[in-house]
């Protein structure tokens, strides 16, 4: 198991460094750098010479090869290094923001998970009745919706209805909890729609599956009621692909929520990243990429584990190639 | 091992299925009438899907006004005889602007999620087929791919090439690269155990036949249905980098396009602008995601079984 | 039954196929699977080889290895005085036109998307037999109706057919290029009984009609028994008997041999034969048993079995054993 | 509710520039003075506002945004300010006299005493010239968008630790104005010169002599500045200000309904000023500013050399319609006759800006689009442009000035046969392709901070002025612009002014088609502020109190 799990962090890191070449040369590519914007671009009157003594500067001028060699040499130490718009340290920047995006993605989740588990039960429980088909046509509408519509009716609706607008503090959680909460509840709900719908149907599906297996015909012929069968012996077996599908949707939720974040000005990663590229504020956009693909890569690698653990035909894996 | 992320549909399993699910010739539009009897929701989205096709195509016909050109004396009317669904900022009326954004949502939704699952299989079909390094490298790269976040890959390959429409269906395509590329692999990976791959070679076949002739056609179904899950995406990614401000451009109508820009920003005072194409996005997504479904009903022997 | 076969079509020489088994950070390998381990014999032109084995001791290992779908470790393959495992991907290509297979599971081993037309000519098709779509069809009927099918098959999808109808669109492929030399993998094995025999018949036919060698590879000794003019019989990874058919059932000298023959059943009941039942499991073959592989289930073992490596020595003309306790060479 | 809407243009009070010639400028003696009718003002409070955004550094030297200068300002003085009763006037700031030579060459300014910095340290004539040096000739690492506000100046020397002597090359009676240009706030040596040498700026810190200091900043969240007790003026009203960053037009204008800040800054849109228009004890403003859009033809690029293609360009505008549709998106509802802004004393008569083709379809003026099309057809044809010829026309996605300018345009431009589309590209790419002239057409929005001549003319409509994106080259034109810069008689300057842009006019190397006026719209609680036609200056909010 632990030789698995190195296997795959090496993996990991590989396919991080995939990422790092790609967002650097991304970002070299896109036209526009760096010192145009940050030297009040559109001003007009700045000189290109000028904006060569800021490159300088900046390091800009350097071979890319030097740049990505030292870029690269810094983040092996954590090192994410200074943002050029905020001025900030990269690494500080992420982590200021990144409890607003990370309370989103775990409260969608939530979301998803408290109402999307029992309604996929709730459905396959009564296959084939109208319970079922309301469920099933509310999911499928749910996949359907893009987030950031539902966001924007969202925002519609309650400041037409309620006068609501867009908190000017976003209080961290560990401030005012109860705050925090009812503030970014609305984003979670945008983003989290989507996954209630997906993990409702996985549910369902595996639900119905499991429901025709040989134990559960034998739990029903102990005589043993049919809610008893479906929770006890249905969903505790059912559970490992939805946690798979979790663990996947998780990782792949902080990506999604950039333009949730940008519709409702929440100040996460979202809205960061979106700007950093934005500004061509390479060392930002360049870290945030990272972290994000790493938070993939990690979410990745904790639903391979989670899944060895529920399942240990998985677990040898890794040697069978 | 699901390797759909974020996605509806689509998963290795399927392949097994299809195995068994060659129609045979004659009985095929027979089958057509059934399935829809089956599927009604399928047969539904593939309506649908059919429908916006054929007012996409048809748009100077069917739109009852110019898409760019507006009424200056009507901004912001809200829906009324005249102009159905409302006007914009520009006073350009909003049903003309949806028949004629039709036209990209659709060309960018097929066209992204064509293009992506194209590259994206024939890399997996040769990557797994093939083995050894090449199938190592493209796999790290897929991972690489894979973990930059789906939208920011779209946005910052949108801001390297320009955002025309050609462009923007190349931005969305490469998210679509690596998923694809995913789903073909493994496919491929338990096509190559299978005897019959085995015995194209007995027989004599080379490398590109058999993965032209026997495992693409037996990847085709996961492919499909993921194509249709990926439309529906793409049409819903580029909305959002319309949004962003990386999207199609001004003043070609598109769907995206419609609910961002300064569309957004007159939503209290004019809220029809935004929920008329975003009802249309989510028809689309609708329909492709239920037909992605009644494709991956039909071709799973379980379900079939269940319809005897 | 033709005993003497001048002609050499096919020999194998020290043909070895470990399989690695990595882990690990780097994947480094771990073990090896020793699927066939130094084995050589050689097959003449007109007759049926047998090769039998329980499963897993190498046998259908060496049939791809003769047909390269496995790239053996080391060891030769000479086929016609070409050796088979030094040419490139294109001439390999073109020797598969001489050297066919026919394989076990007549399920899965034909492409569900290909009609039965185009699963057979597509042999026809690469190997540029039959040019023109009329030809290649005409040549196709003419296959089906071989193998006991008709044209109105063509056009079918191999889901519509039955086992043994499969295994006869299997023999027909085969069939196709005019092969010299075709290796049978179990090709009956997944078959009921009484199909069986219609398929080994029919292959029989086409020996006599076609002039075909066989490789007819078997867990099973009693359908090797009759079709076979030759018996080798493997168990992890190496030859412990080979003989000719008869020979072999009459006077079997290797006690694997003998256990395998003990348990096939006999036509006439009156011939009573004891039934050999073997102590233990087949050992691992990632770490097989030192010296003669069989001494940790063999009755007739000797300290020395553990250690002595046993070679095919020739008991009688053309019967040859790896047992040092029956060639004699160690006491009992 | 006060509505200074969009008809109201006459709005701005006329620039009377005689004041400046050759004057002194008394000073005033506790510091600047006026009377607001608004009662008596109440000390203590916070002011929450929001401007769209946050600012992407503090070095408002370096910066071209009101998103800098607006949560600057309140920190820094400048040497004179304007006048909140009277936009054309300037009163003492730092500078509590000024003294112009006769000969108009030399301006002396004599700093007041006892002025402190934030950090404590006081201000001395060195911290003005550094400051001074640091816009027009911008050390090594830091740029300055805005060097032509000084461009005259020769040389600047320092007279004991309190008096500043700026020599000029030749004489400018706009200069008072150009110095006192709200973005050239003047930075401690002291702190500012370590760091400009390291290549930073001042774009973290704020350290200036002003009414507020920065006490709070979290990027994406708040800006709170703090009143300054050592301010040398009479301090501020407010305890406070903060600054948040909302970036949605519509988010800030339901925040400002919600009553979660108190004042907006920043709303283009009609659309939500109609909004905010409606909800009694809100005051809305609206009033022109010296920002214009203009389609700036690329003169490298043919067919864009011929000047029959330019003319074209210019009869195929129908200016009232581009004023009806842009105006409720970007806020384009003004327009001027000739390069001055709204209200400008120095704006052309109708008769004079009506013999420019497509002029005539500004409000009032009866033009005919459909004469003036087929007129811009025909010279299209004479310059050789193919029917369906293909024009691109670049734009950011932005800012709806540029975006939505650009849509409107595409539109107009197909009605004389042009195969138009619009190329939205994000800032960055924008600009790049803009400036190494990567472009056919782009219609470009210009905010100015300041209306005088020197300013608008200078930045806007010389070869070698910032807004040259077209890249032509007319040294008669430059020359009348020195022309009238250095002519002292406020009457022949008149002249040459109106000489200078009826030469520019007849060129077409840019084609005017509104200007803009931005919003902003506070609860009445808001006391003492009074927004001006330049949206940057009067920022300081010293005056400002809450009534509670």
């Amino acid at each position: 198991m632990f030789s698995f799990i190195v296997q795959r962090l090496m993996v990991g890191i590989v396919t991080l460094f995939g990422v790092a070449v790609m967002v650097f040369l991304i970002m070299r590519v896109i036209p526009g750098d760096a010192a145009v914007m940050l030297s009040g671009a559109g001003a007009g009157a700045v000189s290109e010479e000028e904006l060569a003594q800021v490159r300088t500067q900046m390091g800009l001028d350097r071979p890319l090869v030097v740049q990505f060699v030292d870029w690269a040499g810094h983040v092996a130490r954590l090192d994410l290094g200074t943002s050029l718009r905020t001025g900030n340290p990269v690494f500080d920047d992420i982590t200021r923001r990144f409890p607003y995006t990370l309370q989103i993605v775990v409260m969608a989740t939530l979301i998803a998970v408290f109402l999307g588990i029992p309604a996929g039960v709730l459905s396959a429980r009564y296959a084939g009745t109208w319970i079922d088909q309301l469920l099933q046509a509310l999911s499928i509408g749910g996949l359907a919706a893009p987030s950031f519509w539902v966001g924007l009716i969202l925002i519609l609706g309650l400041v037409s209805l309620f006068q609501w607008s867009a908190p000017l503090l976003w209080e961290p959680f560990w401030v005012s909890p109860v705050k925090s909460f009812t503030q970014l509840i609305w984003p979670a709900l945008a983003v989290g729609l989507r996954q209630l719908a997906l993990i409702a149907r996985m549910t369902r599906s595996i639900m119905l599956e499991v429901l025709g297996e040989d134990y559960i015909r034998t739990a029903r012929a102990k005589g043993l009621s049919e809610w008893h069968v479906v929770i006890r012996h249905g969903l505790s077996n059912g559970l490992l692909p939805v946690v798979t599908l979790i663990g996947f949707e998780f990782s792949a939720l902080f990506g999604g929520l950039i333009i949730t974040e940008a519709v409702f000005s929440v100040p996460g990663l979202g809205q960061y990243v979106v700007a950093s590229i934005l500004n061509r504020d390479y060392p930002a956009a360049q870290g945030i990429v990272l972290v994000l693909a790493g938070i993939v890569v990690l979410g990745n690698l904790t639903v391979d584990l989670i899944y060895g653990w529920l399942d240990p035909r998985t677990r040898l894996r890794g040697a069978e190639t | 091992m699901t390797t759909s992320i974020g996605l509806p549909a689509a998963a290795d399993g399927d392949v097994v299925a299809v195995l068994d699910a060659a129609p045979s010739r004659g009985g095929r539009l027979r089958a057509l009438g059934r399935i829809s009897r089956r599927h009604p929701l399928g047969a539904f989205g593939a309506f649908v899907l059919l429908t916006i096709v054929v007012v996409a195509v048809g748009a100077p016909y069917i739109a009852p006004f110019d898409p760019i050109e507006g009424d200056t004396a009507a901004l912001f009317s809200p829906p009324n005889s005249t102009y159905w669904l409302g006007t914009d900022a520009f006073g350009r009326d909003i049903l003309s602007r949806l028949i004629y954004g039709a036209r990209v949502s659709l060309m960018v939704g097929m066209g992204a999620s064509l293009l992506g699952v194209v590259v994206g299989a024939s890399l997996g079909i040769v990557a797994g087929y093939r083995g050894g390094w090449a199938d190592i490298i493209t796999q790290r790269v897929m991972d690489a791919m894979f973990a930059f976040p789906m939208l920011l890959l779209a946005l910052a390959m949108a801001a390297v090439l320009g955002p025309s429409l050609q462009n923007v269906i190349i931005a969305l395509a490469m998210p679509i690269v690596p998923r694809a590329a995913r789903i073909a692999r493994s496919s491929v990976l338990v096509l190559k155990a299978t005897a019959f791959i085995e015995a194209a070679r007995a027989t004599g076949c080379s490398d590109t036949r058999i993965m032209l002739r026997h495992v693409l056609p037996n990847t085709f179904a996961p492919l499909l249905i993921i194509a249709t899950a990926y439309l529906g995406l793409a049409v819903v990614q580029e909305a959002a980098l319309d949004y962003l401000g990386a999207g199609i451009q001004e003043p070609e109508p598109s769907w995206g396009l419609m609910m961002s820009g300064a569309a957004t920003s007159l939503a209290l005072v004019a809220p029809w602008i935004v929920i008329f194409p975003g009802l249309a996005i989510f028809l689309m997504v609708l329909a492709s995601n239920l037909l992605g479904d009644a494709i991956r009903d039909l071709l799973d022997p379980k379900l079939q079984r269940d319809y005897p | 039954m033709n005993t003497v076969v001048a002609q050499s079509l096919l020999q194998i020489r020290n043909l070895k196929k470990y399989f690695s088994i990595r882990g690990g950070v780097f994947s480094r390998e771990k073990a090896r699977v020793h699927a066939v381990d130094d084995v050589s014999f050689e097959i003449m032109k007109g007759e049926t080889l047998g090769l039998v084995g329980e499963s897993g001791c190498g046998k259908s290992t060496t049939g791809r290895a003769i047909l390269r779908l496995i790239e053996p470790t080391s060891g030769e393959v000479w086929f016609q005085g070409e050796n088979v495992t030094k040419l490139d991907k294109r001439s390999m290509r073109h020797l598969r036109k001489e050297i066919q297979m026919i394989f076990q599971d007549p399920y899965s081993s034909l492409d569900p998307r290909m009609t039965v037309s185009s699963i057979i000519g597509e042999a026809l098709l690469v190997h540029g037999l039959a040019p023109g779509r009329k030809a290649r069809e005409a040549r196709v009927v003419e296959l089906l109706e071989t193998v006991g099918l008709s044209s109105e098959h063509m056009g079918r999808y191999p889901h519509e057919f039955s086992g043994g109808q499969r295994q006869r669109i299997g023999i027909a492929r085969a069939l196709a290029v005019n092969p010299k030399l075709i290796v049978c993998d179990e090709a009956v094995s997944a078959l009921d009984v009484s199909v069986q025999a219609q398929v080994v018949n029919l292959l029989e036919d086409l020996q006599e009609k076609f002039g075909l060698t066989y490789l007819f590879i078997a867990h099973d000794l009693s359908v090797v028994e009759h079709i076979s003019t030759r018996v080798a019989v493997m168990y992890l990874g190496k030859i412990v008997e080979l003989a000719p058919a008869k020979e072999l059932y009459i006077n079997p000298r290797h006690p694997y041999s003998e256990a395998l023959l003990s348990a096939v059943p006999v036509p006439d009941p009156t011939a009573k034969r004891e039934r050999i039942i073997l102590e233990g499991d087949v050992p691992s073959p990632v770490n097989p048993p030192s010296g003669c592989r069989f001494h940790t289930r063999c009755a007739l073992r000797v300290p020395s079995c553990s250690q002595n490596e046993q070679v095919l020595t020739e008991v009688s003309p053309g019967h040859w054993v790896a047992c040092q306790v029956r060639t004699g060479a160690v006491a009992n | 509710m006060t509505i200074s809407g969009p008809s109201n243009t006459d709005a701005v009070t006329r620039r009377d520039v005689l004041k400046t010639g050759g004057a002194a400028l008394a000073a005033a003696a506790a510091g600047p003075q006026w009377a607001l009718a608004q009662g008596a003002p109440k000390r203590g409070g916070t002011l929450r506002v929001s401007n769209g955004g946050d600012p992407p550094d503090f070095d408002v030297h370096q910066s071209a945004t009101y998103l800098t200068q607006f949560v600057t300002a309140p920190c820094y003085s400048t040497l004179l300010r304007a006048d909140p009763n009277d936009y054309d006037k300037l009163i003492p700031d730092l500078a509590e006299k000024t003294d112009v030579s006769a000969d108009g060459k030399t301006v002396t300014f004599h700093l007041r005493n006892g002025v402190n910095f934030h950090n404590g340290t006081p201000l001395t004539a060195d911290d003005v010239i550094y400051s001074l040096e640091r816009i027009r000739k911008p050390p090594r690492g830091i740029v300055s968008p805005r060097k032509g506000l000084l461009g005259n100046v020769d040389s600047m020397e320092a007279r004991g630790s309190h008096t500043v002597v700026v020599h000029l090359t030749q004489p400018q009676p706009d200069f008072l104005f150009m110095v006192s240009n709200a973005f050239n706030a003047i930075m401690s040596k002291k702190v500012a010169e370590p760091l400009d040498a390291q290549g930073q700026g001042m774009k973290r810190q704020i350290v200036g002599t002003g009414p507020f200091r920065l006490t709070q900043s979290i990027d994406g969240q708040i800006y709170e500045l703090s009143r300054f007790d050592g301010y040398f003026g009479q301090p501020a009203y407010l305890d406070k200000i903060q600054f948040f960053p909302i970036r949605g037009e519509i988010e800030r204008g339901a925040a400002l309904q919600g009553k979660r800040i108190d004042a907006g800054f920043f709303f283009p849109n009609e659309g939500v000023l109609q909004t905010l228009r409606r909800v009694s004890g809100m005051t809305e403003l609206r009033r022109p500013t010296p920002t214009f859009i203009n389609l700036i033809p690329n003169i490298q690029r043919k067919p864009f050399d011929d000047i029959r293609v330019r003319e074209a360009l210019s009869l195929a505008m129908d200016r009232e319609s581009f004023i009806k549709t842009v105006g409720p998106l970007a806020g384009a509802f003004f327009h001027s006759h000739g390069l001055m802004p709204p209200g400008s004393p120095y704006s052309l008569s109708e008769a004079e800006i009506k013999q420019f083709s497509g002029y005539d379809t500004l409000p009032g003026l009866g033009g005919n689009i459909a004469a003036n099309r087929q007129k811009a057809m025909a010279l299209l044809e004479q310059a050789g442009v193919p029917k369906g010829f293909k024009v691109v026309i670049l734009t950011r996605g932005d800012l709806p000035a540029f975006r939505d300018s650009a849509i409107n345009l595409s539109a107009q431009f197909k009605n004389i046969g042009l195969d138009v589309t619009v190329d939205v590209r994000d800032t960055g790419t924008f600009y790049t392709m803009e400036t190494t002239g990567n472009f056919q057409l782009v219609a470009h929005s210009v905010g100015m901070g300041g209306a005088v001549p020197d300013q608008i003319l200078g930045e806007g409509y010389t070869s070698y002025g910032g807004r040259n994106y077209g890249n032509w080259k007319d040294d008669s034109l430059d020359n009348l612009f020195r022309e009238q810069s250095r002519e002292l008689d406020p009457k022949k300057r008149a002249a040459l002014i109106k000489q200078f842009q009826l030469a520019f006019l007849k060129t077409y190397y840019q084609i005017n088609l509104a200007w803009v006026g931005y919003g902003a719209a506070h609860w009445n609680t808001v006391k003492g502020w009074k927004a001006l036609p330049d949206i940057y200056a009067n920022m300081q909010m010293d005056k400002v109190w809450i009534d509670a």
